[in-house]
């Protein structure tokens, strides 16, 4: 159900910054139903990959096979993520916090001594910072959830209001996040990031109870529509062949 | 010129205890065989620079080459955490870990910039991050012209960087294709380098996509046919998925990463 | 999406009165036809940018297209000088002519910093030079990690590029090869690009060295064969070199060019 | 006589970057006769071109089909010519004067109202700093041999000794000028050009007569040797090819 509340929330020919996993799981289902223009590209270097299986990496050999151009890293972060030519960034996190700030570098301890070190940046920093939007797919639970992210691997709204503004970032940060239960916006205002749609079947005190902090709930709250069959095959059809 | 030889005579010459070594490829093309030429060496006190470190450069640690990391990404990708990598960090075994970390973005213009001879690179990067707060090599820098502030990066120039391709012909020059990453830029920024690739061949026949590294920026060819492995080289191998989720058991548990390097270094273990 | 239609259309929508606009090609690739398009349709004021003005720009300055001229290299190559940019330079004629000059390596830092998105780009340049006295557009900068001084220049980002490639694609991806030259950076910095092209195809077969813009970074494409003569696209056409020598007699005489415009314009002289 | 002279310059398997007309004739003929190795980098991303006859502009398609490695101009001097690959740079002058600094941009008048308008710069102020000596080739007279260049395009030795170090310039700037008329190299003291060669039948009368500056002579004078028969066959086959 992520993959698919995450596909649906893709659109048109929009340019999508894919990472692996579940955001390219997503990417590549819209494109296979409701968004076939969607252009994907890939921080390995491939523009405009059309994978007709789930890559296991973001370097798959399938990538740069399909792709209309191939660039290298340098070039992909520089010519084309950097100027802000991507419409949405999609991106995981380890830890989450209620102002959209990502991180997934090192939890508890501090960074000289971590609890647990975690595999740090890669492309984040810069995709939430440059793509017009982000899209954060993440499973939602306490620790996971956080008031307050241990370290800011990827900058969301800081601590509120101005702050993206104040550092002259480009994008507008994390517009949504989907998780296993639903999915969450920032509050246009106080840019906390409020409960918007569950999915079926997922009631709001489950939601609350997996959220590290006091959730705020949408007055428009929605419940996102089942699967429909297209999706289910569409989803089948990409990681059967994959498996 | 380039010489081309056998990977352990390159290794023996290139890579030296103490040194900065970079070995680059980005999920493709990465030179796996190069790193267990570097353990089975016994090399010690590398600094180790690599954007995506992952099992090769967990291998490397666990074995205890390394006495510092650069990087932007550490881990198994499509699997999970590195554990030697984590265990460094986490536990200092078996030796301690120094850490230099950056984004992606930082770190493939610091290879921009040492492959342009310059000290610096100039990017819109880490901005609001704890990252800049933790990493001293990342400053603020003014735009001349427009006042804007924006962040800078020092060049990394590697005393040996190591690439894996697919060809070379005779007199040294290098071919590869497919996703080329930042090898071309780790190559230029080097002092030294050595590229393993799957065949030396009479002529490099064009191929669409390829990068070219002129034979006289290489010091060392090697051929090593399967050097990625269990990464790929487009044309020659598919990615070994197995491996990588396979590497995740070896890796978690001491001992089992103990018999694993006894059987890199041809002991019994 | 890039749109697939007329030069004149498209020329006609793009480029207007007042612009910056950048025709590239190094040599190679030179959207010659495009020059004349806008010839043709008499735009005015515009402030002309390309690393070498060659006959195209002569053209243009010689009818009165142009403000300004931004460059690094004004010359028809293996002939001698650009006799109507002279003109213009040396006696205001037919309109004094700005200049804004560079050396290659600043213009081509320039275009790669507007392809990036930053305000400015750093280079080893101009040290020592006049060029850094005359032109305001070269600063000093300082490196934060290493105290040296070096060059920094700012990006430019024209508001039309206008390159010619071999081919594109029925939904207006762009493919060119041979030498590449500065036309990706060009078309990456502009808000708005034309490409002409040898001929649209229903499918970019891949060719060694090619570079492909997606059609997302297009503006417009349209078809003109033979749009770069007398410069050439490798694959499609040779290089005419007896063009540019015969142009250096034309371009000399103030009549003889006014004849050539107005065969160029579609009006008897 | 020029070509060859500059031809013989060249030796082994130097990195030579090469601008169009005698430059290029220069370092083709000396790629087909002692120095084979030799490398050839044009500016327009050609590296390792071997051209069977002479282009007639440094964007011939021969370069690119015959190079080793075919590149963009920014990575051409970002990459290849910044750094210091390049061992001898070759260029011409309108104007060179008794410090080997060299001026292609305006002669007479004043920058904004010039005498005679110039090409410009082109490749040529970095390639000047940045090749590990620089070569240049220009016909010798009054008006092009001056005590001081009307503008610096390129920088040589400014005006004198210790100019170069001062301003933190990585090569070591002209070390050899050839003319129709003889070879001039920078005195190591003085860093003025002294003549140091004349080709056959060249007297040194005549060369200071040519030269808008007190000329001094090399105690070392050599009187260079006639071309061999193979420089001459070499040289018409580059050429007549071409022609």
């Amino acid at each position: 159900m992520m993959s698919v509340a995450a596909a649906r929330a893709l659109s048109g020919g929009q340019r999508v910054f894919v990472g692996i996993g579940l955001p390219s799981t997503a990417a590549n289902l819209a494109r296979r139903t409701h968004a076939p223009d969607l252009v994907l590209v890939y921080e390995s270097g491939a523009l405009g990959a059309k994978p007709d299986r789930l890559p296991a990496s973001i370097g798959d050999g399938v990538l740069a096979e399909t792709a209309d151009a191939v660039v290298s890293v340098p070039e992909v972060f520089n010519y084309w993520l950097q100027p802000g030519r991507i419409d949405v960034g999609f991106l995981g996190a380890a830890q989450l916090d209620r102002f959209g700030n990502i991180n997934t570098t090192v939890i508890g301890g501090d960074y000289a001594n971590p609890g647990v070190r975690l595999p740090g940046a890669g492309g984040a920093p810069e995709i939430a910072a440059s793509c017009r939007e982000v899209f954060v797919v993440v499973r939602q639970g306490v620790r996971s959830f956080v008031d307050r992210v241990d370290f800011v691997t990827s900058f969301g709204q800081g601590r509120g209001p101005g702050e993206r503004e104040a550092l002259g970032l480009p994008g507008r940060g994390p517009t949504l996040v989907v998780t296993d239960l639903g999915e969450l916006r920032p509050d246009p205002v106080t840019r906390e990031l409020v409960l918007t749609a569950v999915h079926p079947g997922v009631r709001v005190d489950r939601v609350r109870a997996a959220t590290g902090w006091e959730l705020v709930v949408s007055p428009d709250l929605v419940v996102n529509p089942v699967p429909t069959d297209e999706e289910l095959a569409a989803l089948r059809a990409l990681t059967g062949a994959s498996g | 010129m380039a010489l081309i030889g056998t990977l352990a005579e390159a290794v023996a010459e290139l890579v030296r205890d103490g040194d900065v070594v970079a070995l680059e490829g980005f999920t493709h093309l990465i030179p796996v065989a190069a790193g267990h030429e570097i353990i089975r060496q016994g090399r010690r006190d590398l600094t180790l620079v690599r954007m995506t470190p992952d099992i090769v450069y967990d291998q490397l640690i666990g074995a205890g080459c390394a006495r510092k990391l650069v990087f932007s990404w550490g881990g198994n990708p499509g699997v999970g955490s590195l554990h030697r990598f984590r265990d460094a960090v986490e536990h200092g075994w078996p030796a301690p870990l120094e850490l230099e970390e950056h984004s992606h973005a930082g770190m493939a213009n610091r290879y921009v910039a040492g492959a342009s001879g310059l000290p610096f690179a100039v990017l819109r990067g880490y901005t609001g991050t704890d990252l800049s707060r933790v990493t001293a090599n990342v400053k603020p820098i003014t735009c001349p012209f427009t006042g804007e502030r924006l962040t800078a990066v020092p060049a990394v120039n590697p005393d040996v960087s190591v690439v894996h391709a697919q060809r070379a012909d005779r007199a040294g020059n290098v071919q590869l294709w497919g996703l080329p990453g930042v090898q071309k830029e780790a190559v230029l920024a080097a002092k030294r380098s050595l590229v393993t690739v799957e065949e030396v061949v009479d002529e490099l026949e064009p191929v669409p996509g390829a990068v070219v590294l002129p034979s006289w920026v290489v010091t060392r060819v090697a051929e090593v046919p399967g050097g990625a492995h269990p990464s790929y080289a487009q044309g020659y191998s598919e990615r070994d998925n197995d491996h990588y989720a396979a590497w995740d058991a070896i890796s978690r548990d001491r001992e089992r990463f103990g018999d694993w390097l006894a059987g890199i270094r041809g002991v019994a273990p």
